[in-house]
């Protein structure tokens, strides 16, 4: 994994420093996905925007550390995660996809039952997801290049 | 208590897809295999189990079940509603799934990466199960969506040149179809500003739709979901599609997704919802009977095996169209008896060509020869089933199109009536051809010993074929046939009481 | 309403330019201006969320596509006789269904007078009943959760379906299958 | 009226594009853009007059009373169609990329092995 992969310095050093306010935009928007604008899906490809970032920027190198097994696995977590809350409804009042959480007070973080721990779970589901998805083409393309 | 069933409908087939991906990417291959084999064949069998028991209740208290998701009353939330209608579907989808499980423990040995085909695989079950049981308009388009976007990824699942190509056109086709079926929605929407089933057609029952706007979105809905039913101007994608994809997933292809995504919506929204104009059924009819003829024509001239029992789809399909298209009771349940038993029969036949690829490599029938002594169970199995296609008397394929013919000629359509005796004879002769060059003639293969689960799949299918036509006994006819056709022909009226 | 029209023909110019520019770089770039009109059409007609959801969404399916023109063919088109037939059809097609469509759009809601039947009841008793500020989010989570379950589950079918497109070899070879 | 036919017309390019190029990516890119037209229709049927800033999301300081409000249901059903358009999509390049492997090509026409 020689230096001179990925994009020019300038380019490296810019997403350097952008990465982490991308993530920070993309988890803010996850969190108030029930207050403002946005939510699961936004967040979700915020965030996988994020990292595609970084996997451009600094090429297959990048992918050491956030390899693309990894995604899998978050991936098939969120999802698991995301039944999980459908099924609590069902066991607890026996009504699937219940909110069992109550509403709460309105227009405060913790408010919308539901709705705050569903959006974690499909961001989780959607970043890992369509980042594994680029890395998948960029792996693919790369080697046919070869060939 | 059985309402509480519905969701597990969904939810085992779906939770058992994400842990197959879970374990699937985790644990090394040698540990995951047996392992994930167990998995998913439980979750298929819950799955039919599950489905069986929502099918008693329905055929015993002859209600209707309904459930509010999220315990939203329907028109805020979404409703599920399983009527007799949907029992056909919701149980053949199960049974086939199961079936094709069983089948693909060995057969896909062949393949790399098995727990991303299981994953898939599942997926497609949760998708026609909720697509069966669903009430609302946009939750049906969602899950058909699911479906069609699994089975995309399992049609090209060999990753070979023909395959890819064969998944590249039905990508094609089936993204235009769903988008025609989303602007239809939205018309509809537009119009009704109601994505409930019984509430659009409650409301349509009152203030009826223009002319102009009800041809066009007869028009839009017509064409999207005959598309997913391969009916005959837009069957292009399905010969590419089946023979490329292995061998369970076109038995479940022809068996059951081209009907729940493409018959069953057709029949729930032209007879159910809106009622279109006049001159719909007629064009649906000669469509059918289109279908029957060019399907069968096209058919006669292949040797590739697979590609035979492909275009032989399109011919059944068109049967299923006839049998609903001429909208008598008799009509309606002989075209359902013919979509269950096609489901079972053409499965079958698709499970017997897998088993033959698995055996000696080839899907062409010049190179086979001799097999009845090599492959004893598939060769008998696919003496059954060929024979019930054919429409010969003892097995299920032979009461359901005689039926169909009764229908015509009941209905006063001579002509079409005809046309099925013509072509269910040539479906004989084409697959007299079959029995002769693969299975008669001189032995080319050795004795070969296929995986148990395979060989257990071909007997059970083999038996339903001739416990399917138990269904023309009047006990069973009226529960099962009766009831979902009175559903069918009621129209509109049937939401009413809900 | 005009504002609306200007946007929607910027988006149609694009479609052209996309369909007829010969490189297929420039035909991607098109499609990301047709994209990210649509999101700003989209933020004006009140609906931020989706604004979001579909510029971002725009910005990925322009990586996903730039990554995929490496060939450096330039687009072939049908060209010669076959060429004009191909283009009549298509062109009677779309013109017929806009003769249809323009008949039957005149019976449906007329555009700023939606009859909200239904969502009447989302707005009155939405944050109430769930909560949420954001009425989209409830209808998405709450109300209709279950649509959403089908969707994510839609994501993780294209994700896996990527990764069995994509793997180098679909079939084993005959003899490590033992 | 117009806003709907335009939108409409918009479909009809999408078709036109597929149905008339011969390579792989344009034919993505008419899918793409059948996509937005749908898409936007439906939020079209939604939208309230001089409802630009009648958002469907209450505020704690509320301006807009509910109903002047936008329609919010075909926003969530929309949300779900963008997410389904880019599932397809990347569907459609993952397999192209594939086909490019084993064909070389992305013109549809040199790719015809089967016959349909």
């Amino acid at each position: 994994m020689n230096k001179n992969e990925g994009m020019s310095l300038i380019v490296k050093t810019i997403t350097r420093l952008t990465v982490g306010l991308i993530l920070l935009f993309g988890i803010y928007i996850v969190s108030r996905g029930h207050l403002s604008p946005g939510g699961g899906f936004a967040g979700g490809v915020i965030i996988a925007l994020a990292l595609v970032n970084l996997l451009l920027a600094y090429g297959t190198r990048g992918l050491k550390k956030f390899p693309l097994m990894a995604a899998e696995i978050i991936e098939t977590i969120g999802a698991l995660f995301f039944i999980l809350i459908s099924l609590f409804g069902l066991i607890l009042f026996g009504v699937y996809f219940y909110n069992f959480l109550g509403t709460g007070r309105p227009f405060n973080l913790m408010s919308a039952g539901i709705i705050l721990p569903a959006n974690i779970a499909i961001a989780l589901k959607v970043g890992a997801g369509l980042y594994g998805i680029v890395v998948a083409l960029v792996l693919a393309k790369s080697l046919m290049e070869k060939k | 208590m059985n309402n509480n069933l519905l969701p597990l409908l969904v939810v085992i087939p779906l939770a058992g897809a994400f842990l197959t991906a879970f374990l699937g990417t985790t644990l090394k291959e040698n540990i995951h295999k047996k392992l994930l084999d167990l998995l998913v064949n439980l979750s298929s069998l819950g799955g039919l189990t599950i489905a069986v028991l929502i099918a008693t209740t329905v055929f015993n208290s002859r209600t209707i079940l309904t459930y509010n998701l999220g315990g939203w009353m329907w028109p805020v939330g979404i409703l599920w509603r399983v009527d007799a209608l949907s029992i056909i579907f919701l149980v053949t989808v199960n049974f086939l799934g199961f079936m094709a499980t069983l089948f693909s423990v060995g057969y896909m040995e062949k393949y790399t990466d098995k727990w991303k085909y299981y994953s898939l695989f599942l997926l497609l079950i949760a998708g026609m199960n909720t697509v069966s049981i669903t009430g609302d308009l946009f939750n049906l388009y969602v899950f058909l969506e699911l479906t069609t976007i699994a089975s995309y990824a399992l049609v090209a699942f060999g990753c070979e040149a023909d395959e890819l190509e064969a998944s590249f056109k039905y990508l094609v086709l089936g993204s235009i179809s769903s988008l025609f079926i989303l602007l239809a929605i939205a018309l509809l929407y537009g119009y009704t500003s109601s994505l409930n089933m019984v509430d659009i057609s409650r409301f349509l029952l009152n203030n009826r739709m223009p002319q102009s706007l009800l041809t066009l979105i007869t028009t839009l809905f017509f064409v999207g979901f005959s598309l997913k039913a391969a009916i005959v101007p837009f069957h292009a994608w399905l010969p590419d599609a089946h023979p490329s994809a292995p061998a369970p997933i076109s038995a479940m292809l022809s068996g059951i997704i081209i009907k729940v995504l493409g018959i069953y919506p057709i029949v729930r929204i032209f007879f159910n919802i809106i009622t279109p104009p006049a001159q719909f059924f007629k064009i649906f009819l000669y469509l059918g009977a289109l279908s029957m003829l060019v399907g069968v024509l096209l058919a006669v001239y292949q040797w590739d095996f697979k590609r035979l029992l492909a275009y032989h789809s399109i011919s059944q399909i068109g049967y299923v169209v006839v049998g609903i298209a001429l909208a008598t009771p008799l009509g309606v349940a002989a075209g359902l008896f013919h979509l269950i038993n096609h489901a079972v029969f053409k499965s079958l036949l698709f499970f017997n060509s897998g088993a033959v690829e698995y055996a000696t490599g080839t899907r062409d029938l010049h190179q086979m020869g001799g097999l009845q002594n090599s492959l004893p169970a598939t060769s008998g199995s696919c003496l059954v089933a060929s024979m019930s296609i054919a429409g010969i008397p003892p097995f299920n394929g032979f009461w359901s199109k005689l039926l169909i013919i009764l229908a015509a000629i009941q209905s006063g359509h001579y002509l079409i009536a005809l046309i099925a005796v013509i072509v269910s004879i040539i479906t004989l002769a084409s697959f007299l051809k079959v029995q002769k060059y693969a299975f008669r003639g001189e032995k080319k293969f050795g004795r070969y010993h296929l995986p148990v689960g395979m060989n257990l799949t071909m007997i059970i299918l083999a038996l339903a074929c001739l416990g399917f036509s138990l269904i023309m006994i009047p006990k069973f006819y009226t529960i099962i046939l009766d009831a979902a056709q009175q559903v069918v022909v009621a129209g509109p009226a049937v939401f009413s009481n809900l | 309403m005009t504002i609306f029209i200007i946007l929607l023909l910027i988006m149609i110019v694009g479609a052209l330019v996309a369909t007829y520019v010969r490189d297929l770089l420039s035909a991607v770039v098109s499609l990301g201006i047709v994209g990210l009109t649509q999101s700003v059409t989209m933020l004006l007609l009140g609906a931020p969320d989706l604004a979001i959801v579909q510029l971002v969404v725009e910005i990925l399916t322009l990586i996903i596509l730039i990554r995929a023109t490496i060939s450096k063919d330039i687009s072939a088109r049908v060209n010669g006789p076959r060429e004009f037939l191909v283009a009549a059809t298509g062109i009677f097609f779309v013109l017929s269904f806009l003769l249809i469509s323009y008949h039957g759009l005149r019976h449906i809601s007329a555009f700023g007078h939606p009859a909200m039947r239904i969502s009447h009841d989302y707005l009155q008793q939405g944050l109430a009943q769930t909560g949420a500020a954001n009425i989209v989010s409830a209808i998405i989570l709450n109300y209709r959760a279950f649509d959403t379950l089908g969707e994510a589950t839609i994501l993780f079918a294209a994700v896996i379906g990527v990764y069995t497109v994509l793997r180098e070899v679909g079939r084993k070879k005959s003899d490590e299958q033992k | 009226m117009v806003v709907y036919l335009l939108n409409f017309v918009l479909f009809g390019c999408g078709v036109y594009a597929l149905m008339t190029r011969k390579n792989i990516i344009k034919m993505v890119i008419g899918l793409s853009i059948m996509e937005y037209a749908v898409n936007l229709f439906f939020i079209f049927l939604g939208y309230k007059t001089n409802g630009q800033y009648a958002f469907p999301i209450f505020f704690s300081d509320q301006k807009i009373s509910f109903n002047q409000m936008v329609d919010p249901l075909p926003q969530a059903l929309i949300l779900t169609a963008i997410v389904i358009g880019l599932a397809t999509t990347a569907l459609f390049v993952a397999i192209a990329i594939r086909l490019y492997e084993k064909y070389n090509t992305f013109d549809i026409s040199r790719i015809r092995r089967l016959r349909g």
